[in-house]
């Protein structure tokens, strides 16, 4: 088993968001999700050249606005201010989001409830019979980008893998996610094979006990 | 021809009950407080909403749902932490809501402004959202039939309106703005300044006037701060 | 017999695009044709407040522009060089079209070869064999406004009436005409019936005999 | 990344054998002429192309067909009095024709861009272009189903870009420039003028960086006098 085991413990928020950031391609344009895929944008340096899209209408999204910055006209899709950067743009809801379904987006990188070893992917509704749906942008941003990347925990709070088999929580999409970066390690998917890129303060063999899905090792 | 109104009030005293009324802004972002004030004011009950969200807190959109004025909600994204009146009223099954996916909420807004009758897209293909309609395989990809959401109304805020009606809006102020005014049979708009014609370069309008009927202007719109609503 | 002769003689373009212009209500958003519609603009005063689109990405289009006020970025649908009035604004192609399709502006007026009682147009191809077909925008306006006037000779050369009981050329849309303005007479049409509102140069018993259409008078 | 080629010739190097080649331009207005001529003398063969038109006197696109390069062509207007060249090739059955109504035409280019699959339009319902096409109806009205435009390559020209590639364009030279980036794979740009970024105001941004692959500045464009032209 060839797999790296790249840090001796399991990656934090802020480590694991410098990972993703490294596997983003220069140039690259891409729209973080809400939650954890924030983080990234902390990880990319001007060098980059990574111009962000925040499907309320604007490429070229700035960091979060503090004080003076903060205009009440100027906010990211989690109703955060932010600031411009310089080449940035305005367009409407129509055109924004037909630039993220029309897949102009390099890569979206997204929170996950679940993901399967099919891509299919869960993060909009934990389908309690109660729960109000409230769906905003994420399935748009599932299916739209080049690529989906998702960003998550491997297990929940009460220590279930979230890389599952088959889904059994709402999709968002389907087939749509290639690339799972965890905690624990780091998954491609590709017709429906799970292979382990590399692994954080933990094993192949033992990573592979505690996820219901046969996991491949990469060469 | 437009109509330059003298006070919130009289932009919105066409609506009726029963009305659809597609109401722009994305958070604090494109809101158009005072018209939402003003409708809630007037009195018009039985409305359908088109808006991104449900209500925040216990003022405008929010208010008027507390208030028993609104049937039904056709929007992306109505939980919110601070969104208890719409919860309050769906729980009790007294308002119908239609969740949407939020390009798609936006693409057929964009449709029914465009005269297109429908159209297929890949965004919920698989889900419950997109349970009993109908599938085609395009492209390469499941794809499913959506339609264009008309509006009799439109309440949306812009930046700036020359006499003509053309539009120009602020950063992400802009979000649904141009294609509300567009699909709704009567848009009214609240502007921050009116100027003369040739005022505003026709390079940069973004809502050519003829989708224009109704603009009035709030010199000085109130505005929360961004950090005090919900994230969605 | 109660039709009004409002000519001793059949209009020439000009007295008929006056005609036009008189019924176009004022603030209207208008789209006129390439040819014979095209004069209608010389009748409009700047008290009606009309607004001229033209397909190709404006609106508030101004006149033919003539020596140095000639600007190669800035002509009508015609190809024909134009100014700009105040209030004006650009916009690309799908944008334009959308205008014109979802029903925005008031009244398009159109030449035709031949238009039916039923209301179909035929005005973009003469359907001879050996013809390259040409539409251009043709049949999105001939649909799109909300409503279609038809401005055209009665006749052709050959003396033959263009407004007949069903079109034999190929159709350029279905049922989309309202009113024919023509040297001879007004027509307005509904439910398949042509209802004659005024005539010129002839009368109204007259003008029935030289057409193939049952005609009504307007009350 | 943007690429900022140095000629017309490195800007349109990619281009290959059997493309899809959309052209912007309607008349003179946003014709990329230089770009037109760099195709011509790279030599890339059985192009499909995608214009207003198909050319006209003896250069630019009517040059291409001469020479024999184009397989198809789908436009809204091949016929005007000086297509000779597309004329002698569509009589010879040398060339195959597409026409398309000019809305159609536009929104079909923006589906491709959009990610739509497929869409309902009423024009062209009931004519002979229809024929044999999915009809349904819809909002009152027969609506014809047509599919998207995707292309390999756009040629097009704007006024000014800046180095993210946002473009901004002079006057009804706009036309099919925007859509036509959005809907190639790769969007070959001529402008007058390149700044750098933060020189174009992004609230004024017609088409987003995003849209754009290549930019070549042109510095005095070449541009016939609009009454050089036939009528369509």
């Amino acid at each position: 088993m060839s797999v790296p085991q790249n840090s001796d413990h399991p990656l934090s928020p802020e480590e694991l968001a410098e990972v993703v950031a490294r596997d983003i391609p220069a140039g690259a344009y891409v729209n973080l999700g809400i939650g954890q895929p924030t983080l990234v944008s902390n990880y990319l340096s001007a060098e980059d050249d990574v111009t962000l899209h925040t499907e309320n209408g604007m490429l070229g999204m700035g960091a979060e606005a503090h004080g003076d910055e903060v205009d009440p006209d100027l906010i990211n899709a989690g109703k955060i201010p932010v600031v411009e950067t310089e080449g940035c743009s305005y367009f409407h809801h129509a055109d924004s989001f037909a630039m993220m379904r029309g897949g102009h987006l390099d890569c979206c990188v997204l929170g996950a409830f679940q993901v399967d070893q099919q891509g299919n992917l869960a993060n909009w509704h934990t389908g309690k019979p109660d729960a109000i749906p409230a769906v905003g942008g994420a399935m748009d941003l599932a299916t739209g980008a080049k690529q989906t990347f998702v960003m998550m925990t491997l297990k929940t709070k009460k220590g279930q893998s979230k890389l599952v088999k088959e889904c059994t929580m709402p999709l968002t999409g389907v087939g749509c996610v290639s690339r799972i970066y965890t905690d624990l390690g780091v998954f491609l998917l590709e017709d429906g094979k799970v292979t382990v890129r590399e692994t954080f303060g933990v094993g192949f063999d033992e990573l592979a006990q505690q996820v219901d899905v046969e996991l491949t090792p990469a060469r | 021809m437009l109509n330059i109104a003298d006070s919130a009030a009289a932009a919105v005293e066409l609506i009726h009950d029963g009305a659809c009324v597609m109401i722009g802004g994305f958070g604090v972002a494109g809101q158009p407080v005072e018209l939402i004030d003003a409708l809630i004011e007037h009195g018009a009950k039985d409305l359908t909403v088109v808006n991104n969200n449900a209500g925040n807190g216990d003022v405008g959109l929010a208010k008027l749902i507390q208030l028993g004025r609104v049937q039904k909600i056709i929007c992306s994204f109505p939980r919110q932490s601070d969104s208890w009146h719409f919860d309050e009223k769906y729980r009790a099954g007294e308002i119908e809501l239609e969740v949407v996916p939020q390009g798609n909420l936006a693409e057929r807004i964009r449709a029914a402004g465009a005269g297109i009758g429908a159209f297929f897209t890949p965004t919920g293909y698989g889900t419950s959202l997109a349970e009993g309609k109908e599938v085609r395989e395009l492209d390469g990809k499941h794809q499913v039939l959506e339609y264009p959401i008309h509006a009799d109304f439109s309440l949306t805020k812009a930046y700036r309106a020359d006499k003509a009606g053309n539009l120009v809006y602020r950063k992400t102020a802009r979000n649904f703005g141009p294609i509300m005014a567009a699909a709704a049979t009567h848009s009214i708009v609240q502007v921050s300044d009116i100027v003369e014609r040739g005022q505003i370069d026709p390079e940069v309008v973004v809502t050519p006037g003829i989708y224009v009927d109704t603009v009035v202007q709030i010199n000085r719109p109130q505005q929360q701060d961004p950090r005090e609503e919900g994230a969605a």
